[in-house]
């Protein structure tokens, strides 16, 4: 298909000036789940921690479970974006926003449960380095505070990353709306006008954040593991968890980002624009984790079991065999035996066949946190201290309240700004044409319909032909 | 002096806008007082606009600088403030501060990045929206003529080389119907 | 010289009796949680009795061992808190300041002997057992974390009284709880700075070890291993 | 139609997986099967505050000045050269300064202004067989987790002034000085005197 | 946001209701004058007496002001008092020389416990029932006053009972005196932790009719036969005290200790050596020890009142070769042999029996079987061996093992009563249900308690009359082990009384005096403490101090808690000369093998003793040391049993024995016979306040009536029980892993 920018701008304007019942629905679903999450929360702040399933000597539960499954997540967009910009990959285009958008809210989100799970939430702020008369300070020992700071730096990157190519969205939406709409958007372009010199100082403040971005991501969640590994507890005090734990993530990530395109996809009618071109390499990236993944799981797992020591080898039997055996093994299958065979065999690495994959990772992922988190804590050094844990509804509720939360920021989100940035989109139609060009000049006009194969190929289309024919 | 309002004109694509401006330029008319808008970043297209773009690395650089520092310095005065004993491990260890001042490292360098993004596009001016966005290929030059005599000259010099002069931007329309 | 306070534990000595453990309640009001909560892993002893079988039936062989707060040298539990609640003060003792605390359970994660205790609710007695409170020790709040503090309330109030009277500190008249009530004279709390006290001495003993020691945390507690009976004890 | 087709797929696998690990949640015996939340008066554990009202004004420290039953005025008392220790017997021996009981008082009042009406009040109460119920002045909540004690202050020679204000010139006493950490640190570090935190949080 | 000034300052109000978590504000009440100034948070120590078990353990008691509220003649206030708030031993007292057990740390409980009866009570319901309503003091006496005097009018003084725990030293003395005054026959005794077979054992043996004491100290070789001496049996903190110089008291030498049960009680987890043995073969045991010595010759013949006892002793006890009883014991001949040859070479050596051995119908067989080897050791009375306590003769009380009827014959007694005085008993909890005794105690018609919680029994009362708890009253106690010295505890009161109670001496005296006559005669006492001086006065003659002015002897008596000098040593009297030769009998036991598979064996709770301190929040949370269980009852079963049966940990099982069955979770335990089933006493009750009711299961209740031979006392391990599996329970357990290195298996 050939779009012309016009053609463009309507689709992917439409949901922002245009408000579908379905909208007002989904908000209303998603709005009254985060509600009753926020009671959750409230009814665990007036009684205490104590409403949640936690005990000794599983001090830690559901909520650093979530903690790092959402920060995790959030290693979705901007260093996928963020690599893909540098490698100036081109199916990027469609999905970077997209991706971002992922980073920002799960970040939001995941840098609440630290303090939910305080036991004295309302004192949250004793983690700022703020003065004093009492002239105490935060303890930058601790890695619950390198996680302050690395989380604030990270989110703010990830929010400029996400704004800076918004901005000429913006003034496009500005020059197509009226009334209260125009001025808001008139805001929100920040007065951007288009001049060339703008464009300049974008692109190099584009590339600039690209490559300080991704540093970033990887000190964050190298940082979460070390909340674990800087502990002396059996399987969390272990060099490899770094690694472990952002390989983990950006698996995760691109799972999510997965998903979100696919609803996008279908209930945004984003068909021509979010092309089976991108599941297609992002399902490869995502297979690619995947085999990272397993492989750390192995090296772990054969480290522990190998070296055979008591404390630890309780924890591998209790996840292994005891009473964590079925999650464990509900693990591996998510994370391992469906994608695998979906992603690696090219007939099922379809939109479907890649959705399906990830859905059983986002929750393979999850699991794996919970397995992390839980088994290490309930077999300490001492037996006579071993204990279980067992959640509670308030966890439970304020859980699935986050997923909710998530879908609804996510909404609110697609309802303002376009979810694919169409300048960018339209500088790809450009540098496309030209590589066409070059190809060969006589099927300059409509190739995208009439595209031979090999010129298709060339153009890296190929997903695309064979979806059509 | 009273800013006197811009000539603009729509140019259909790139290049004719590219002839128009070297015709402005042949006029007497200084590059730096026609502005080129367009809807996606034009490439290939020389003029001087970069440099100040390619000023930006130095000052991300000094902005990290400036985060690491302070950081660093956070850390180290603030730990000993109180006199407070630790376990085995020193009050001011390098090993823990550096992550601390690493963070802040990257987010003076992020801060600036924005900052000097804001002064140099220049953006945050929200004065005369119109002249904005146009479509597709098209381009809208805007001159301000730092002599007023030259008005003239300058709308016949674009009418010559076919774009249309307008006084003003595209209006508003609804999606859905055909756009400018 | 400033002190510097440790415990030794005889293990040989030891019954098991658990007098340490009511006399440690006792003394620093530490809450009863009920059945429910105990259930939950939420009943609060901060010197507990670990009870070890060894073989099977009909020849079994049991070890008590008396665990709290080892008020490590290189404790775990110190670097981790992000508030300095858990921190070590100059004489030795891994102090929890619990109005510092913000309930984060880091430190009772990180530490390897489990003696970390947290109050997951505001602790209630019932009319009129609050009568028995004991005034000198804070009544912990809601979401902070406690453990055995070797009596610290006892130690200041023995420092005040020395001071006062213008002498030196002995630890002989000093002791927890725990210490104090234990028949078998099982527990030994003394000055490991001063080498002729009794707890010194025992540090030296040929039974004498740290409980998991390999993990570098310097306990100021030792354990003296239980003795083997041999035929030929003359 | 192939979307509708993938979206079906979608949900499909969606529930299954949904289902799938919840069985195996439970069968693993990791979901909460257990009693609820322990509900105030019920359990032994009841919250911190009663209401939210009252969290809200402990957190923002708010409470209002006492009101003392009887006006009693420190100036007379000091005027006529009482000293403090005659009446806050605990201050040189232990942590509480105290309060006496209306026995000390009538001990002179029964002869001394027995004429006023706040002395005449306090003559009811006594004969009555009640005491004064002296609302306290100073004093730290639970969460600040602090043992104060008095007698090392007053033997290291602090005046009773330092932190309760010149109390000699008032007559219902009233809180002078806000008690906080940083009023009690920057008199211990200008003494040179111990700020371990255990000094006086334990 | 910054909230720098945490340090807040709130109403005095506000920080008792903090400590008290959220109750309403105290300041609302008035506030009454306090009987003396005191200086708050100034601590005092004074002396008490602990009097939770017969033990007779010296207390020293930390005293604190603090605001109580209280009701002043029905109106509610605070007034400021002396407030208890922490027990220890009383360093200088003999017995338990400045130490404490868990039970006397938790005693404390015992005055502050919310559900304590606050003022008398009359029945205003049907019996049983439960319902009672407040009386003043002079209401309530009046009644019990004119009861009285109707018995005494219808002559029928001897209907009058008086029901309790063994009341020992002046309180003793002044309700025998009470009784004889009045006609009515001797206190009627229920107390489960008693040893009345070790008792009469030691009667023929030695010619002392008491619990022996322990020279632990020296001893080193202790086999000790069911008897949990570091636990609850005898005198535990004397005896711990012991265990420890034992273990690590003497350079060079340890003692060493054999343990031998079936059930791994606590001692026994603490002996170097335990020894699984089958029920009620310790005599034979023991016996079979003796006759390896005399057969070679490694201890002198002795000819004593103890091995006179034990038919074939001269002829060296053949009958009790290892080889022949090894099966019969369940133990192989040549662990017999050995362990008999260490005891030998390892003087001084001491042999123990308590609890369970003696709780067979052969108990009083193997009491004496473990006495005659004692003597053949040579440790009786020697250093390191067994010795009896002296005991003087103070004021009422001549003996303190004064016979006193108790055991199988209290249902006949109880139901020949027509006044039931109640004084802290619960037969109804803790006495088996073949005794029936809340039918006797139905047809009483008139039952006045004494107790300070509405137990099991005191719920039938018609009257009750709340005792001060022990810390509010003048106590005494003649301890009768424990100490080589001669011991009088005297304490008086240490706190003011919090609520509407009266002692039960001052108020059994008040009653002598109002029904006048020979009673009133007989107790010319004002008070109680009028009776305890005048008591004690006599010792002042035998004691260092006689030079002293009686006063100033008696305050300092009260001062330290007790009256004891060293050297003044028991004289054992003349034996009883009534001596049947003991045939070895071999136990009874009641349901046939085949139906009921196991043997049962309930046994005192570390926490609870028999059930009397189940009311204690504290003793309800402490983690049985062995289980780690809390607040609840267990049912201990050996591994391989439970799997037979497919029984795991954490399931429900159903106890059943003739008399009855019950419901508990299973516990595992390694450390118990296959055939046994084990549970803890104390649980179970229906009342006895909020933390004890409907708690748990009561094993007594599945427990035979069946008697120790020629004592008559109840035989509790004589039991069969049959058990199967119900369904899944929660225990409370405070440890996750029984093994310090846990096999694979258990990792799971």
């Amino acid at each position: 298909m050939k779009k012309t920018p016009d053609q463009i701008n309507q689709d992917l304007l439409r949901p922002v000036v245009q408000t579908s019942p379905s909208f007002f629905l989904a908000c209303g679903i998603l709005g009254a789940v985060v509600l009753v999450g926020c009671y959750a929360w409230g009814y665990q702040l007036y009684h205490g921690i104590g409403v949640a399933g936690i005990g000794r000597p599983v001090f830690w539960g559901f909520y650093i479970t979530n903690f790092v499954f959402w920060i995790g997540i959030s290693h979705a967009g901007t260093l996928i974006s963020a690599i893909l910009r540098l490698s100036n990959a081109g199916w990027r285009r469609p999905i970077t926003r997209c991706a971002e958008v992922i980073t920002v809210f799960s970040l939001c989100i995941g840098a609440m449960f630290p303090l939910i799970h305080l036991g004295r939430s309302w004192l949250f702020f004793w983690l700022f380095p703020y003065p004093s008369e009492r002239g105490l300070w935060p303890n930058y020992r601790s890695p619950l505070l390198w996680d302050f700071f690395a989380i604030n730096t990270y989110l703010i990157g990830s929010v400029t990353f996400l704004i800076l190519p918004i901005i000429p969205d913006m003034a496009l939406v500005r020059e197509r709306c009226t009334g209260w709409r125009k001025r808001l958007y008139n805001f929100l372009s920040l007065g951007w006008r288009g001049t060339r010199r703008q464009w300049a100082c974008l692109e190099v403040a584009m590339h600039i954040l690209a490559i300080l971005i991704i540093p970033v991501a990887v000190s964050v969640h190298s940082i979460v593991s070390w909340d674990f590994a800087m502990t002396p507890v059996p399987l969390w005090h272990s060099t490899i968890f770094a690694p472990y734990f952002v390989a983990g993530a950006i698996f995760s990530g691109i799972a999510a980002l997965i998903i979100a395109l696919v609803f996008l996809r279908r209930f945004l009618h984003l068909e021509e624009y979010l092309e089976a071109v991108c599941f297609d390499n992002l399902g490869k990236l995502l297979l690619l984790m995947s085999l990272l993944w397993f492989y750390f799981v192995f090296a772990e797992r054969l480290t522990v079991w190998y070296g055979n020591e008591s404390s630890e080898i309780a924890v591998l039997w209790l996840t292994q065999r005891g009473a964590y055996r079925w999650l464990f093994w509900l693990m591996v299958v998510c994370n391992l035996g469906i994608p695998f065979p979906l992603l690696a065999i090219r007939k099922l690495r379809t939109i479907t066949g890649t959705c399906i994959a990830s859905i059983a990772v986002v929750l393979g992922m999850w699991v794996e946190r919970y397995l992390i988190i839980v088994p290490s804590l309930s077999r300490k050094f001492l037996p006579y201290a071993w204990g279980s844990y067992k959640p509670t509804w308030v966890e439970i509720t304020i859980t699935a309240a986050t997923f909710a939360a998530m879908a609804l920021l996510y909404v609110g989100f697609v309802k303002v700004v376009p979810i694919i940035s169409i300048w960018e989109l339209k500088v790809g139609m450009r540098e496309e044409a030209r590589i066409l060009s070059a190809a060969s000049e006589s099927e300059l006009i409509g190739v995208r319909s009439t595209a031979s194969p090999q010129i298709a190929e060339r153009i890296g289309l190929e997903r695309t032909y064979q979806a059509k024919t | 002096m009273n800013r006197m309002d811009p000539i603009v004109a729509t140019c259909a694509d790139p290049a004719s806008a590219q002839r128009a401006i070297k015709a402005l330029v042949s006029v007497g008319v200084k590059e730096n007082e026609i502005t080129v808008i367009s809807a996606v970043p034009l490439d290939d297209w020389d003029s001087g606009d970069h440099e100040k773009a390619s000023l930006m690395p130095w000052l991300v650089a000094l902005g990290a600088i400036l985060g690491g520092i302070s950081g660093y310095l956070l850390v180290s005065l603030t730990q000993e403030s109180y006199p407070i004993h630790t376990g085995g491990m020193p009050v001011v260890s390098l090993w823990t501060d550096g992550i601390i001042t690493y963070e802040l490292t990257m987010l003076g360098a992020i801060l600036s990045t924005l900052l000097v993004l804001f002064w140099t596009a220049p953006l945050l001016r929200w004065k005369h929206p119109g002249n904005g966005i146009v479509e597709g290929e098209k381009i809208i030059l805007e001159v301000v003529p730092a002599a007023a005599q030259l008005t003239e000259r300058i709308k016949l010099v674009l009418q010559q080389c076919d774009p249309q002069p307008q006084a003003r931007a595209p209006g508003p329309d609804i999606p859905g119907q055909s756009s400018v | 010289m400033a002190h510097r306070w440790g415990m030794a534990v005889d293990l040989d000595r030891c019954t098991g009796c658990e007098a340490c453990v009511i006399a440690c309640r006792a003394e620093n009001n530490i809450p009863t949680v009920g059945e429910q909560q105990a259930r939950m892993g939420r009943a609060l002893h901060w010197i507990r009795v670990e009870r070890y079988y060894e073989g099977e039936f009909p020849d079994v062989k049991v070890k008590f061992q008396p665990v709290f707060c080892q008020q490590c040298d290189n404790a775990p539990c110190e670097p981790v808190c992000p508030t300095y609640a858990s921190y070590h003060n100059a004489e030795g003792l891994n102090a929890q300041v619990y109005n510092r605390c913000i309930g984060t359970r880091y430190c009772a994660n990180a530490c390897p002997y489990t003696v970390r205790f947290f109050n997951f609710f505001n602790p209630v007695w019932d009319r009129p057992f609050h009568l028995q409170l004991n005034p000198d020790v804070s009544v912990r709040q809601v979401g902070v974390m406690e453990k055995c503090t070797f009596c610290v309330q006892r130690i200041k109030a023995a420092e005040i009284h020395a001071h006062e009277e213008k002498r030196e500190l002995k630890d002989e008249v000093l002791q927890p709880a725990c210490v104090q009530t234990c028949a078998p004279k099982a527990l030994v709390f003394g000055d490991l700075n001063d080498p002729e006290s009794e707890v010194s001495r025992l540090q030296r003993s040929r039974r004498g070890s740290k409980l998991l020691a390999e993990l570098g945390t310097k306990p100021k507690v030792t354990y003296l291993q239980r003795d083997q009976w041999n035929e030929k004890d003359a | 139609m192939r979307m509708r087709a993938e979206i079906r797929i979608f949900a499909l696998a969606l529930v299954a997986t949904s289902v799938v690990s919840s069985v195996l949640f439970l069968r693993s015996g990791l979901a909460n099967t257990r009693e609820d939340p322990p509900q105030k008066g019920k359990d032994i554990f009841t919250p911190a505050h009663a209401t939210l009202l009252d969290a809200l004004k402990d957190f923002a420290d708010w409470r209002a000045e006492p009101v003392q039953p009887i006006a009693f005025t420190h100036k007379k008392h000091a005027e006529n050269q009482v000293v403090c220790t005659a009446c806050h017997k605990g201050v040189n021996q232990g942590p509480v300064a105290g309060l006496p009981s209306a026995k000390v008082c009538m001990r002179c009042h029964a002869f001394f202004a027995t004429d006023r009406p706040e002395i005449q009040k306090l003559t009811k109460l006594v004969n009555a067989g009640l005491d004064v119920s002296w609302q306290r002045v100073y004093g730290f909540s639970p969460p600040a987790h602090v043992k104060f004690n008095h007698a090392p202050h007053v033997r290291a020679g602090i005046d009773c002034s330092n932190c309760h204000g010149d109390v000699s010139n008032m007559t219902v006493a009233v809180r002078a000085v806000k008690l906080n950490m940083g009023f009690c640190l920057h008199c211990h570090r200008d003494r040179k005197v111990s700020t371990d935190c255990v000094t006086c949080h334990f | 946001m910054e909230r720098r000034d945490f340090l807040k300052v709130t109403v005095l109000t506000g920080a008792t209701a903090a400590l008290g978590g959220c109750e309403k504000p105290v300041q609302t009440l008035v506030r009454f004058l306090p009987e003396q100034d005191l200086v708050p948070g100034v601590a005092e120590w004074k002396p008490s007496l602990c009097t939770l078990c017969p033990a007779g353990c010296g207390l020293i008691v930390r005293i604190m002001p603090g605001d109580a509220e209280v009701l002043r003649n029905g109106k509610p206030g605070v007034v400021q008092m002396n407030l208890a708030k922490k027990l220890e031993g009383n360093p200088a007292h003999p017995i338990n020389r400045g130490k404490l057990c868990a039970r006397g740390q938790a005693g404390l409980q015992l005055t502050y416990h919310p559900d304590r009866i606050r003022n008398p009570l009359r029945r205003s319901g049907p019996r049983g029932a439960g319902a009672f309503e407040a009386v003043t003091w002079d209401e309530a006496m009046n009644q019990v006053v004119a009861k009285l005097h109707e018995l005494q009018s219808q002559n029928q003084a001897d209907g009058l009972r008086f029901l309790s725990g063994r009341l020992r030293g002046q309180r003793g003395g002044l309700v025998r005196t009470f009784l004889r005054a009045f006609g009515a026959p001797p206190a009627l005794t229920f107390d489960p932790l008693d040893e009345p077979v070790l008792r009469r054992a030691n009667a023929l043996s030695f010619g002392v009719a008491k619990l022996p004491s322990f020279d632990l100290a020296y001893a080193r070789y202790v086999i000790s036969f069911g008897a949990d001496f570091l636990g609850t049996w005898n005198s535990p903190v004397a005896q711990a005290i012991g265990y420890g110089e034992m273990r690590q008291g003497q350079a060079g030498t340890r003692g060493n200790l054999v343990q031998v049960e079936q059930r791994m009680s606590y001692t026994g987890a603490n002996a170097d050596e335990w020894i699984a043995s089958r029920p009620g073969t310790e005599g034979a045991f023991a016996l079979s020890l003796a006759h390896v010595i005399l057969r070679d010759k490694l201890r002198p013949l002795s000819d004593s009142d103890a091995t006179r006892l034990i038919p074939g002793w001269p002829s060296g006890l053949l009958d009790y070769a290892p080889t022949t009883v090894a099966n019969l014991i369940g133990v192989p001949a040549s662990r017999i042999e050995r362990v008999a040859r260490e005891l030998a070479s390892h003087p001084p050596a001491v042999v123990i029996i308590g609890g369970a051995p003696l709780a067979h119908s052969n108990g009083l067989f193997n009491a004496v079987a473990a006495n005659a080897l004692n003597s053949l050791l040579g440790s009786v009375g020697g250093r390191g061996g067994i010795y009896f306590s002296p005991q003087l003769p103070v004021g009422e009380v001549t003996d303190a093992s004064e016979n006193v009827v108790s055991g199988a014959q209290l249902p006949a007694e109880l139901s020949a009563a027509k006044l039931l005085m109640l004084c802290g008993a619960n037969p109804v909890f803790a006495a088996p249900p073949g005794w029936n005794i809340s039918q006797a105690l139905d047809k009483i018609p008139f039952i006045v308690s004494f107790a300070s919680f509405v137990d099991e029994t005191t719920s039938l009362a018609d009257l009750i009359l709340p005792d001060h708890s022990p810390l509010e009253s003048w106590l005494d106690d003649i301890p009768e082990s424990g100490s080589p010295t001669a011991i009088v505890t005297v304490a008086p009161p240490v706190v003011t009384p919090l609520h509407d109670t009266r002692a039960m001496p001052d108020v059994l005296l008040a009653i002598a005096h109002q029904v006048g006559g020979t009673v009133a005669k007989v107790l010319p006492a004002e008070n109680f403490e009028q009776m305890l001086q005048s008591a004690i006065a006599p010792l002042q003659k035998i004691s260092p101090d006689s030079a002293l002015d009686p006063d100033k002897f008696w305050a300092k008596v009260q001062q330290q808690g007790g009256w004891w000098a060293d050297g003044v040593k028991a004289r054992p009297s003349a034996p009883t000369r009534e001596k049947p030769l003991l045939n070895s009998t071999s136990p009874k036991f009641e349901g046939d093998a085949g139906k009921f598979a196991f043997f049962f064996q309930p046994y005192i709770s570390q926490s609870f003793l028999d059930g009397a301190l189940a009311h204690l929040p504290w003793m309800q949370e402490l983690p049985d040391v062995l289980s780690t269980a809390m607040w609840g009852t267990w049912v201990e079963m050996n591994p391989k049993a439970a799997a037979a049966l497919n029984i795991e940990q954490g399931d429900l099982v159903e106890v059943r024995s003739q008399e009855g069955n019950l419901r508990a979770p299973v516990l595992i335990s390694p450390g118990i016979a296959p055939d046994l089933i084990a549970m803890p006493l104390g649980q179970g009750h229906k009342s006895l306040g909020r933390y004890a009711r409907d708690r748990g299961a009561n094993p007594m209740s599945l427990v035979a009536p069946i008697q120790v031979d020629e004592v008559g006392s109840l035989a509790w391990a004589a039991t069969r029980v049959a058990v199967s599996k119900v369904g899944k329970a929660q225990l409370a357990m405070f440890s996750g892993g029984l093994f310090e290195r846990p096999s694979e298996l258990e990792q799971r």
